[in-house]
């Protein structure tokens, strides 16, 4: 497969760059200064390199790949057994910042800065072996400038954007995101409906699942769908050949049955296929092989992190958009709408066959309405799966399915994940932990009952939910 | 929770490709690519690695009874299936339907007859060692960048259950090389993978691994342990994975055993090494009932309603004082008791050097 | 101290009985049959003994100190390495369920019924070590009636409460508990409003803390006070002197200060005094000086677990007491009667002080009536905390509150509690684990300020509740 | 966040025993109780142990300012504090006035001042070491089985966090046995005990507790050690605890420690051994708003309000399509990073034999 171990950095690649614990997705390009982890410099050196390499950055911000990515030893490693003798007066180094500065502006690397700080400190000896540890671990990472750059995959993807812009994905923790890929039973060859208001993260989760076989109908709200970080993954063409996506403002003219009628003509149409066209035209800005993606996707201020109930973050984006739109001929225009017409009919033939083998919503909206309706495009005995920031929703959204029937084995859920580190006499778990990864509800679908109550078999009702035993004949509420 | 109704090994189920099936739907050039690596397809009747619409003889097919209580069946014309809501005719009740059909039992009960996931599969599958669970096979297969056409390596197989989730996963171009030391274990997965149409897909080796590794080298994308000393299985999966590089993951429920492992796969060159821990908490939906207190009335309204007015049959007792209001709300509660541990899992990445 | 380290087994004492992690308290009575973890025997031969003996159960049931409580050796200590050889055919135990109740009927100790066990496996010593111990653990469990007796406290009664009757103490777990009592700053010498259903446990908690100094007013709703977990705990009587209840229904009278003009005449007031006199003989007989705790409060079937809704469970013990007192004096019953009516009066007098040092609210009931009324008792600077099962009225509460104003530093939150196998090459934590706790709302009370509206200081406002600001003129809505 | 306005040691505050506060409320057997056994107080304006009503000269009280945020000030006549809302003057502002009034500064801002506790102590003490929170706390004190009267004992002091808490569960007539192997941080928990008005419950000693011990034996109900070597004091502990048993609890951040603690505790004879581990969640109370997605109309409802209609302004407006309706709801949301680990507790028994 493309992109596996051993693919090397290519001019025009979507990256990952990573310090310790710290992500950033890029693009690579020449002559292009980056920022990253306080540091600048430029990736030129790093094409041609396999991906994985790691980095220094030496003076004038070029990289050089790192020969050995060993320990700083301290020559000698004398250490006290306890601190009960050290007074902390914060006199102990002896290197003032000026005198670090100096040795920087000289060029002197990263790790001869940490082992002259060592020298330098009066405690260094006094202190554990553990402290000891601790303050050249500190100081690495205060003073060399070592990066890797890896390639895109969910793994690395999910973890930066919950790191860097949780805002942006709804607070969907990685491990909340692996539960749902599992769960939907996301794999090679089906047809799957999501639902996302995630930057297009979850797509890109899925489309790396499904490897390009199979197809998918995106669901989106507003003016098209958004693919921010779908275009990190830097997926080959081909995968977006089954893509789909359909506006959720058409789903209930296409449930009941009017949809294609209106679709030629009414001016209400000529709306849609604009905004249909400021979609792919943001969707093509993520294909790398027509045009790279460009840094921006990741590279907005990480101390100014948007709220998720924020609903200007694609307003702004669709703006954008429609500016650089408007410079575009109008003749190529024309021809994109009939494309997107011709796509957005597609989309709709897919949906309207209810056949669909999962469903995966993870938005910003509440999410009763969302799967109400769009649980009808989907085949019985087939997963679904809906995260929500909040657990309150999902409790609603529980009960409604409930009343509504066709779907069994209901579970909401949550998952707790915990870091450790593990060294020798010294493990522990981490002693900061994520708060929370949001919920999930899931369940399966089944053939819907005609005119029976869902009720009618006692046991069942009892089993599935103990307490509430609401009781309604089944009737569609959207 | 054992497999009912089980096709003997070596019967003679015909199995078949099914070709009419719609499972795969891409087009183009993602098609070329299936038929291209499918050189050992094996005909079978279903797929755990591809939906079917309706129930075939031969399918393993999930019965499901209510919340959490199921059970796998093996379609077979002519049989039939005791359930506690009386009995289901395989040839009448269940070939033909659709999955995900309402089947009545003999007694007037029903069941859901659903079609069989990996997930279902950890749910019912019987139990030959401790299994993992969906929520530790989900980090698992995430951290270990998984998807259609990565190579895996992997011991034990024990009872199958990360097994069918990472066939699910590599499939259709992706392959699976599970080691399992048990014979009688090794000989029962094989069987299993054989049924449940994935066979061309997973390779099953009877050694230790410890002492002999996977059997394969340099062709791994990733190597998943979960055996009793991972930490000498290290080396014979560094040299399963490939030159350029993979992911590992080991899981064990002592730390101790944790700690060796760490160290081993600092030893053999690992970067990134990192474990985890992830727990799943389960809510269940509930309506709650809360009592509003009687805090008695102050003097303002002293004549409204009260037991002391409105109820003067029996002094004294103390019911009347609860006959009061409540307030009504849902809530999630969490269970008593839940799973407080499986296991530690830790993944680290082999680097090129 | 009375009752610390070293103190022996009285007869009518309040004891607990304990094996492995499983407590049950019971009185200390001569030729008193007790059933426990499926065993029965006397306690007669435990009286003498010092607390925290381990005995075994003989024949006839009874109990023998234990000589030495050493872990079963098995004589040769051969392991397997691993268990690929064992097939599981069912058939390696070669002794048969009549054997085994052969050996018992000759009245064999249970170590050596584990013995012979071990000896005629066959699989034994093909399993690992690891393996073996289990198997050693197992078989010990079920053959070995091992007890100790162990003297009742706050953590032994907590723990015993929530592992058998969860329903009956709100499903408060243990270590909720330790956090209210650190939270409200419960020691010697304060005075303190507690208002629980928690079968006294909570109340008997504070009581502990306080050590007998200062002084406990007990809200109750319903007929009176339930004390049961309360007797369990063998307080010395002086711990009494100073514990008052006040009624629930009489709160707001008693706010409004209507309270003591009704209190002689009216008729509602004899039913006050008869349900305080019920309450009072309930509570007579948890004092072990009069009359011994009956086993009863910890000896329902333990498969019955009440709901923590159930309210029921309080008039039947109301009956029941009812029916004994039926048969008392009627000149006993007006003496008790009058000493009822002043210790009531005491109690209103001290809430009406306004001056308690904290407030302890642990019930079935909605919190938030509660809080807004009792609150009016506590002094400024003082902390209160509030237990609830769910937290959604908490939440409420929470708002109500700062709408009320009068508090800071209000602070929801839970404990998430692990406990850990620890043994050589074998650690990690226990395979099971609570799923919750219940939820604690706590706060700081303040002096309240006069028509002044709360929110004038903004940034107050903003640092309180970020996200909801809402504002009100103080108001008392109770 | 350091102790403001200290008030230097030895520095000659007159310390005086408040005999006009009501913090005794306890009467007959009780009230001798406390009398008998307290012969060593000291005179003092406040104490720790004991709640005033109104601030006085010497008092250490809790200024606070907003959420979390506040410090702790040395009451002094004639003295200021700076705040960010300005300067309080002690004389004026704070002596006199009731404990939790809301004090004016001098820029308009306003505070509360608050009456001291131990929980209040812990969370603005100034930190000479890592220090143990409110939650571990409580668990310790309940499973260490501390009220009035108990003898405690704890290693090391730190930062007397710990110590404070213990102090006040056992007052009035029990008695802390507190060692600290560093100097500095010996004398200046004493200097603190002293200023807090509960150094006559309290003995702090310098010396090393694995060589040392706790500088007495068999007195003590409770043991506690929070030091990098626990399993050297097991020994000590042992021999400070009374000769009829007693309980102990160590706190240790690494399982490693953990392990050694349990196999000395079990050496020593110690039994119900008791490893686990407590976290606190935190939930802030928040508004949430949800947006309702707009999923167009159905066809029946084709001319009912939407933007199609109803905004005719600007086309391929996307903005208009958002104005949707919301739903809104509290929810208790959990912080985004919290406090993953603090230690091991691991609880014992000493038996009698």
């Amino acid at each position: 497969m493309e992109g596996g171990p051993g693919a090397r950095i290519r001019e025009g690649d979507c990256a990952v760059l990573k310090r310790d614990e710290v992500f950033k997705a890029v693009s690579v390009l020449r002559r292009r200064k980056i920022i990253f982890e306080k540091q600048w410099f430029y990736l030129d050196n790093a094409i041609g390199h396999v991906y994985g390499t790691t980095f220094e950055v030496t003076s004038g911000g070029n990289l050089q790949p790192k020969q050995e990515v060993e320990e700083t030893t301290t020559e000698t490693k004398e250490a006290g057994t306890d601190n009960r003798n050290i007074v902390d007066d914060g006199k102990s180094q002896k290197l003032t910042h000026d005198d670090i500065k100096a040795l920087k502006d000289k060029g002197i690397k990263g790790q001869e800065i940490v082992q002259q700080l060592i020298e330098n400190s009066t405690t260094f000896r006094d202190k554990t072996e553990f402290a000891q540890d601790k303050y050249i671990k500190k100081k690495k990472k205060k003073y060399e400038a070592v990066i890797t750059i890896v390639k895109p995959s969910t793994r690395i993807l999910s973890t930066m954007y919950y790191a860097r812009e949780p805002g942006k994905i709804n607070h969907l923790r990685y491990d909340t995101l692996a539960q749902m890929l599992t769960l939907g039973n996301i794999h090679a060859g089906i047809k799957m409906i999501v639902m996302e208001t995630c930057a297009g993260l979850v797509l890109g989760a899925v489309m790396e699942r499904m490897g390009g076989y199979g197809s998918i109908i995106q669901m989106y709200p507003g003016g098209g769908p958004v693919r921010a970080a779908t275009g990190c993954f830097g997926f080959p063409k081909a995968f977006f050949d089954n893509l789909h996506e359909f506006p959720l403002s058409k789903v209930q003219s296409l449930l009941s049955g009017t949809f294609t009628e209106t679709l030629p003509a009414e001016p209400e149409e000529n709306t849609l296929v604009e905004e249909d066209s400021n979609g792919l035209s943001e969707d093509k800005q993520q294909e790398p092989e027509e045009e790279p993606p460009p840094e921006a996707p990741m590279d907005i201020n990480p101390t100014e992190e948007r709220d998720a109930m924020d609903i200007n973050a694609e307003d702004a984006e669709f703006k954008e958009s429609k500016e650089k739109e408007n410079k575009e001929n109008v003749r190529e225009k024309q021809i994109k709408q009939w494309e997107r017409r011709k796509k957005l009919r597609e989309a709709a033939a897919l949906l309207r066959e209810k056949n669909a083998d999962g469903l995966i919503v993870a938005s910003k909206f509440h999410p009763t309405p969302l799967l109400l309706s769009l649980l009808e495009f989907v085949a019985p005995s087939r997963p679904f799966v809906v995260y929500c920031q909040y657990k309150e929703p999902l409790l609603e959204c529980y009960t409604k399915l409930r009343e509504r029937g066709g779907v069994i084995n209901l579970k909401l859920s949550e998952t707790w994940l915990r870091n450790y580190q593990v060294l020798p006499d010294r493990s522990h778990p981490k002693l900061t932990m994520s708060g929370g990864g949001g919920y999930l509800l899931s369940g399966i679908t089944v053939v819907p009952e005609k005119g029976r109550a869902e009720c009618a078999h006692a046991e069942e009702t009892k089993l599935e939910e103990p307490s509430s035993k609401r009781c309604k004949l089944q009737g569609l509420p959207c | 929770m054992g497999l009912r109704d089980e096709c003997a090994a070596g019967d003679g189920c015909m199995l078949r490709w099914d070709c009419g099936h719609s499972g795969l739907r891409g087009t183009g050039a993602s098609t070329e690519l299936w038929v291209t690596s499918s050189a050992n397809y094996r005909i079978v009747t279903m797929s755990f690695v591809e939906y079917g619409d309706t129930i075939k003889d031969g399918d393993t097919a999930i019965v499901f009874l209510g919340h959490e209580s199921m059970f796998p069946v093996k379609v077979q014309h002519g049989t039939v299936t005791q359930t506690k809501y009386g009995v289901i005719r395989h040839s009448t009740d269940l070939i033909g339907k659709k999955y995900g059909s309402k089947v009545t039992c003999s007694k007037g009960g029903w069941v859901f007859i659903l079609h069989p996931t990996p997930e279902l599969w950890t749910m019912n599958l019987p139990h030959r060692t401790q299994i993992l669970y969906s929520t530790d096979i989900s980090i698992i297969t995430m951290m270990l960048e998984l998807k259609p056409g990565s190579i895996v390596c992997e011991s034990g197989t024990g009872s199958g259950s990360l097994s069918h989730a990472l066939i699910r996963t590599v499939a259709p171009t992706g392959h699976l090389y599970t080691v399992e030391f048990h014979q009688q274990r090794a000989e029962k997965a094989r069987e299993e993978f054989r049924e449940h149409g994935v066979e061309h897909l997973v390779t099953v080796t009877n050694q230790d691994v410890c002492k002999n590794g996977f059997g394969v080298s340099n062709i791994a994308d990733a190597v998943f342990l979960d055996i009793p000393s991972p930490w000498e299985a290290i080396g014979h999966a560094k040299s399963a994975l490939k030159a350029e590089g993979g992911r590992i993951c080991s899981f064990s429920p002592c730390i101790e055993q944790v700690q060796r492992t760490c160290l081993a796969m600092e030893e053999y060159g690992f970067t990134e090494i990192n474990t985890l821990e992830i727990l799943l908490r389960v809510y269940n939906v509930k309506t709650i009932s809360l009592q509003i207190p009687d805090l008695g009335k102050a003097a303002e309204d002293n004549s409204s309603t009260g037991f002391d007015s409105s109820n003067p049959s029996h002094q004294g007792s103390p019911c009347a004082n609860l006959q009061q209001g409540t307030v009504q709300f849902k809530s999630g509660v969490p269970l008593r008791e839940v799973v407080g541990h499986t296991g530690y899992l830790t993944f680290a990445t082999k680097s090129l050097v």
